[in-house]
């Protein structure tokens, strides 16, 4: 069977197959090809800013700042940050996996504007180029945050050019989004009603609403800070009268609600994964697409939580409190969900079903903690410590992350037409579950007993529990590197994938692995439910 | 490109859109999401503004008093023309008055021309007045006044009709090609939806400049 | 300090217990939850694998559950929420007696300044038992004090007065950082808070090198900046007297109303047109420039002074205090 | 459904209007009346700013609701930004924003 199937599979014409020049991937408008290309930016960002990481965690392994100097530790973070947060975590799922299902899920040929998809591929590489260049140049040592009047005065490395590089690659992050939410509204198949639509596409789409309307303020926030340093503007200068804090609200205006930019496509990954992997439709679909929404809408009322000891009124901090704690409750419903989800299944532990649960494991104890910082009373004394980095991660490494593995290794089979080996697969979920939690764990002892983050030197009390997160922080490398390997020797060996080989109900896997250019042979008309396993074909035995 | 390869009898159809009303719908819709992005980047300025005038009414107040209010009169005038023109391009190329359109969208985009022209004059004369903060700092206030915060005044002034003359600029060209297209005959009453987009377009930037005209011009500096 | 593991800070303030213990709430509320999660989430993996369970049981969802799993947690939410709230509100409001420190913090220092005149840098001496408040600002980017054994934290902004409380309850010495991110030594401007015991630190106070108490500091520089020529301690002077004005409400000469605090004097020094009181003309001159940020809190600590109730003044030269004007208005 | 005419005379009757408004606001802002000049200002720059968007822009005439949403949200978003942040701003006492 296997060596039929083998050339049947290759002889297809697929979007990778139909034409290997190097215009034909530099002028593509395939959003299955901007995908790819995105995934292979966004990959070779995420190294360099895991090896800022690297960097931090070996200087933190002794008390003294004996690594490297002050200047170098503090541009270490910043550019782990700024490239973390703007150039791997933000496109990460939307950019790569978005682009590629979005379409496909919802039955359409390709985004609403394909053109304006690869302009924003283009944005981003230049930002990315431009980022680089500064790393290269001596870097940049603001933090990710460019609080002024630090950024707009004081600091004297590249705050303007990385400023225009997140700024060129905030337009892209636009530009994906509003072609998510056109294409969402206007290009669904026949019979793709709203309450049919997958939860990826809602996650996806709330996402969308995020980056739309929140990006265009830490723009022109930036901007301004830029121009601060250029023409000496006193907006956020209070040598000048200006107000610092005004930037904060301004920067956590989008920054906070970029967050849930990062988490929530991974919950959507999640929503797919665990209802496949449990042959169960996903428990309360309309409440977790609700809570998508909500997440979205409610995230974007409680940014100063950043900012409760910043010198805001405590009226103002009881309010955006109270609020922080609102934007919990949905996202307890989805953990809660999920878990209902696999209640009586029938459940296979693949790989990504692994990284899913890993994903709930992790964002349960990530949202638990954001109780803890959401608690004005307790914020005072956590804010700016190591408990804080460690809750962050929790969302952003052991969230984000997580699902963005789960995702790439659950569609690998459709975007490469090959499985990954799943041994190496679960052996790579372990290894990062277990490292990510030794990294981060002692993180919160370290921020209770007071560590401030951004630290290159710290009292010697507190060496156990970072030599304790350096050791864990080898362990989750390792386990990074894992899939990169794995993988890249799977497009090659790795068995080659049938259509649908989870036996999923997504129109993406009504199509070949890997789908034609136009996604379908002939316009799907959807007659079923998301999550609808009875909708699928009899399942014909097959030999293996 | 794939594009219009395999339906010939709609002329301006891309290739993943089933028919020509989903394309319209698609690139309107579009269009109003980027304007609501819009909304948003110009938002930060406008919470500056409100920030630093609640704080400080009375600088403000002095500040505006050295705006030109016949200069921004003027190009409030202009706008709202050019606004018009461009809606009534929009009813030319409905009716199949190509060339019309084109002449009409050209004259907007000069309109927009004469309004940069407007406010580099403005720009001049507060230059030459000194109210440009910073080394050329010389403008003739009486004793005693919030110096500070008048610059303040001015600083966030610039920055706002700086920011809405880059998108005035922006708009210029982007009539200027549609009005090249038009006078090409490439749109017609069944195909007509980039003069559409692109109205929807200038028709912000006149929004914002609604907004901007009242709150930079006409702050009236004698208090009750 | 010195221990080489330490799981849990010292509790070294009247905060530290009520912030501990909204903390073992948040703890036993997460833990139990996220323990819940976590059992059900590997039981139903391994109950329900394929190869026990082939056939999945079919269900959509239930409104019941989830209007119960969503009004739950709300309503603990509200409890965090409020407890919170109450454990912060005493945070950032200082007892009205409290004696106050001002803090002055630069790239990549701390300069502390007691109302007696002692300076240090660095170190902080308090007694023990006391409510001491910090009035605090930066002269350069944005710091923040942060006392872990204290559990209390408030950012120090360049332009503008914040403000910080504690009572220390534990002698020793505890860590002081400055937890927000400021530059290249932002890791080196940590300091040390010394709590003693009150006659410990009146003797510390006492073995200064104080040169008078910071009001008297700021009265000298009152005259010397000619500030008294206007600001008269009678209803003749240019400028509005200033004795009995501190906290207290003054009218605008554009109707408004604001409380004269620390804030509003400091402005008022440096940017005098912005906030004129009624009936006076905009005839001062900024001081910006002229005055440093620790100039600027003795003049603060003056006015102050001369507002307070004769029972309270320290033992300062209080009858010395309405300078009479020069015969002739200096020119400034 | 294609889209809809709107008849020129239409467009002269909004451009007429919004000419008067604005010579309204000109004129009102040279007569004091306090903290009314803020608000009347920005009345007519409201009224003015939904004139282009129901007409010049079709808003009236838009087929998709969808349209309706993303405007009123774009605003709605904006009312939030400023709002949330004046909770800030008007509850930090008189000299919250005091500067060097």
């Amino acid at each position: 069977m296997s060596s039929t199937v083998t050339t049947a599979a290759v002889e297809r014409t697929n979007y990778l197959n139909v034409d290997y020049s190097l215009k034909s991937w530099l002028l593509t408008t395939d959003h299955k090809r901007i995908a790819i290309l995105y995934m292979l930016s966004i990959t070779a960002m995420f190294f360099i800013g895991g090896a800022a990481a690297t960097l931090i965690r070996l200087e933190l392994l002794t008390p003294a700042g004996d690594l490297m100097s002050s200047d170098t530790y503090n541009k270490m973070f910043s550019i782990h940050g700024i490239v973390m947060v703007f150039f791997f975590l933000i496109p990460s799922i939307p950019a790569t996996l978005g682009n590629f299902l979005v379409p496909m899920m919802i039955g359409a040929k390709d985004l609403a504007f394909p053109k304006i998809n690869l302009a924003s591929w283009y944005m981003y590489i230049t930002g990315a180029g431009l980022m680089l260049y500064v790393i290269a140049t001596g870097g940049v040592d603001t933090g990710w945050t460019f609080y002024p009047p630090f950024s707009s005065t004081y600091s004297n490395t590249h705050v303007i050019a990385a400023i225009i590089a997140i700024f060129i690659a905030g337009f892209s992050s636009i530009f994906t989004g509003f072609n998510f939410i056109v294409t969402i509204h206007r290009m669904r198949a026949p019979g793709m009603t709203w309450n049919r639509l997958p939860l990826f596409i809602w996650g996806h789409y709330a996402t969308s609403v995020i980056m739309v309307l929140g990006t265009p303020v830490v723009a022109i926030a930036l901007s301004l800070i830029a121009l601060e340093r250029a023409f000496h503007l006193g907006i956020f200068d209070p040598r000048m009268g200006g107000d610092p804090v005004l930037f904060q609200h301004l920067f956590w205006f989008y920054s906070h609600p970029a967050v849930y930019i990062m988490i929530l496509p991974s919950m959507a990954v999640v929503s797919e994964v665990v209802s496949t992997f449990s042959r169960k439709r996903v428990f309360g679909y309309y409440a977790v697409a609700l809570a998508s929404v909500m997440i979205a809408v409610i995230g974007f009322l409680v940014w100063a939580h950043h900012m409760f000891v910043a010198g805001i009124s405590p009226y103002a901090a009881l309010v955006f409190s109270l609020l922080s704690y609102f934007v919990a409750v949905p996202s307890a419903i989805k953990v809660f969900n999920w878990t209902a989800t696999m209640f009586k299944g029938s459940i296979t532990l693949s790989t990504p079903m692994l990284y899913s649960m890993g994903f709930i494991g992790l964002f349960t104890m990530g949202g638990m903690t954001g109780l803890f910082v959401a608690s004005l009373g307790v914020d005072v004394h956590v804010h700016d410590t190591y408990f804080i980095i460690a809750h962050f991660h929790y969302i952003m490494v052991g969230g984000a992350v997580m699902g963005y593995l789960s995702g790439i290794h659950f569609w690998w089979p459709k975007m490469t037409g090959r499985m990954y080996p799943e041994v190496w697969g679960k052996i790579a979920a372990g290894t990062i579950f277990l490292g990510f939690n030794l990294t981060f764990f002692p993180q919160f002892v370290l921020g209770y007993l007071g560590m401030p983050r951004r630290y290159h030197a710290y009292p010697e009390e507190f060496q156990v529990l970072n030599v304790m997160s350096t050791a864990g922080a080898s362990i989750l490398a390792v386990g990074y590197v894992l899939p990169l390997i794995y993988l890249m020797w799977s497009l090659r060996y790795g068995k080659v994938a049938e259509d649908n080989p989870y036996r999923a109900t997504g129109l993406e896997w009504r199509t070949p692995s890997p789908p034609p250019t136009e996604n379908f042979a002939e316009t799907p008309i959807v007659t079923w439910d998301a999550y609808d396993y009875s909708s699928l074909p009899e399942e014909v035995p097959v030999a293996r | 490109m794939h594009d219009s390869a395999h339906v010939v009898e709609q002329p301006g159809l891309r290739h993943h859109f089933a028919d020509m009303e989903q394309q319209r719908a698609s690139a309107t819709l579009g269009m109003w999401v980027f304007l609501v992005t819009e909304i948003m980047f110009f938002g930060g300025l406008f919470l500056a503004y409100l920030v630093y005038r609640s704080a400080h009414f009375g600088a403000f107040a002095i500040g505006s008093e050295h705006m030109d209010f016949w200069l921004g009169t003027i190009n409030t005038v202009i706008l709202l023309c050019s606004s018009l023109l461009v809606a009534l391009s929009v009813h030319a190329v409905q009716v199949g008055k190509t060339k019309l359109c084109a002449v009409l969208l050209l004259i907007a985009a000069l309109c927009g021309v004469g309004f940069l022209g407007v406010k580099g004059v403005e720009y001049y004369g507060h230059y030459q007045e000194g109210a440009v903060p910073g080394p050329y700092w010389h403008l003739d206030l009486p004793q005693g006044t919030d110096v500070q915060n008048v610059q303040m005044f001015f600083y966030i002034y610039f920055v706002m009709t700086g920011l809405h003359a880059i998108h005035v600029t922006i708009g210029i060209g982007l009539l200027a090609v549609i009005a090249w297209f038009a006078w090409k005959g490439r749109y017609s009453p069944a195909y007509h939806n980039p003069v559409h987009v692109s109205g929807l377009y200038w028709h912000f930037v006149d929004v914002v400049w609604i907004f901007l005209y009242p709150l930079l011009y006409l702050i009236s500096a004698k208090k009750a | 300090m010195g221990e080489s593991l330490p799981l849990w800070p010292a509790r070294a303030s009247s905060m530290a217990a009520q912030t501990d213990a909204l903390v073992l709430f948040l703890v036993a509320v997460t833990g139990f939850f996220t323990l819940v999660i976590f059992i059900l989430i590997f039981s139903f993996a391994m109950k329900y694998r394929k190869e026990k369970h082939p056939v999945a049981a079919d269900i959509l969802g239930s409104n019941v559950l989830e209007v119960t799993w969503s009004i739950i947690p709300f309503g603990i939410f509200m409890m965090m929420f409020v407890w919170g709230a109450i454990v912060y509100m005493q945070e950032v409001r200082p007892p009205a007696n409290a004696m106050e420190i001002f803090v002055v913090g630069k790239q990549w220092m701390w300069k502390f300044q007691h109302q007696e005149g002692q300076r240090e840098i660095n170190q902080l001496h308090v007694p023990l038992g006391r409510d001491v408040m910090l009035t605090m600002i930066s002269q350069d980017v944005i710091h923040d004090v942060f006392i872990p054994a204290f559990r209390v934290k408030r950012d120090v902004l360049p332009g503008r007065y914040t403000t910080l409380w504690f009572r220390a309850i534990k002698p020793g010495r505890y860590h002081l950082f400055c937890s927000q991110y400021c530059g290249t030594m932002h890791s080196g401007m940590i300091g040390e808070v010394v709590v003693m015991e009150p006659a410990a630190y009146q003797a510390w106070l006492a073995g200064g090198n104080a040169e008078g108490s910071l009001a008297s500091t700021g009265q000298k520089l009152f005259q010397q900046l000619g500030c008294a020529t206007c600001h008269r301690f009678d209803t003749q002077g240019r400028g509005p007297n200033l004795v009995g004005v501190y906290g207290k409400p003054v009218l605008l000469d554009d109707g408004r109303t604001v409380t004269a605090d620390d804030n509003y004097i400091r402005e008022s020094v440096l940017t005098p047109g912005a906030k004129v009181v009624a009936g006076f003309k905009p005839i001062m001159p900024s001081f910006n420039g002229t005055v440093n940020e620790e100039q600027l809190l003795s003049l603060v600590a003056y006015v102050k002074s001369i507002s307070q109730p004769e029972q309270r003044q320290p033992a300062s030269n209080r009858p010395a205090v309405p300078a009479p004007a020069p015969a002739t208005p200096k020119g400034r | 459904m294609s889209e809809h005419i709107v008849p020129r005379k239409t467009y002269y009757i909004v451009w007429a209007l919004l000419m008067a408004l604005m010579i309204i606001t000109a004129a009102l802002s040279r007569v004091p009346l306090g903290e009314w000049n803020t608000v009347i200002a920005l009345a007519i720059a409201t009224v003015k700013a939904l004139l282009v968007l129901l007409f010049f822009m079709h808003l009236k005439y838009e087929n998709y609701r969808i349209t309706w949403v993303a405007v009123i949200g774009g605003f709605f978003w904006l009312f939030l930004l400023l709002g949330l942040t004046m909770t800030d701003y008007l509850t930090r006492g008189p000299s919250g924003l005091a500067g060097h």
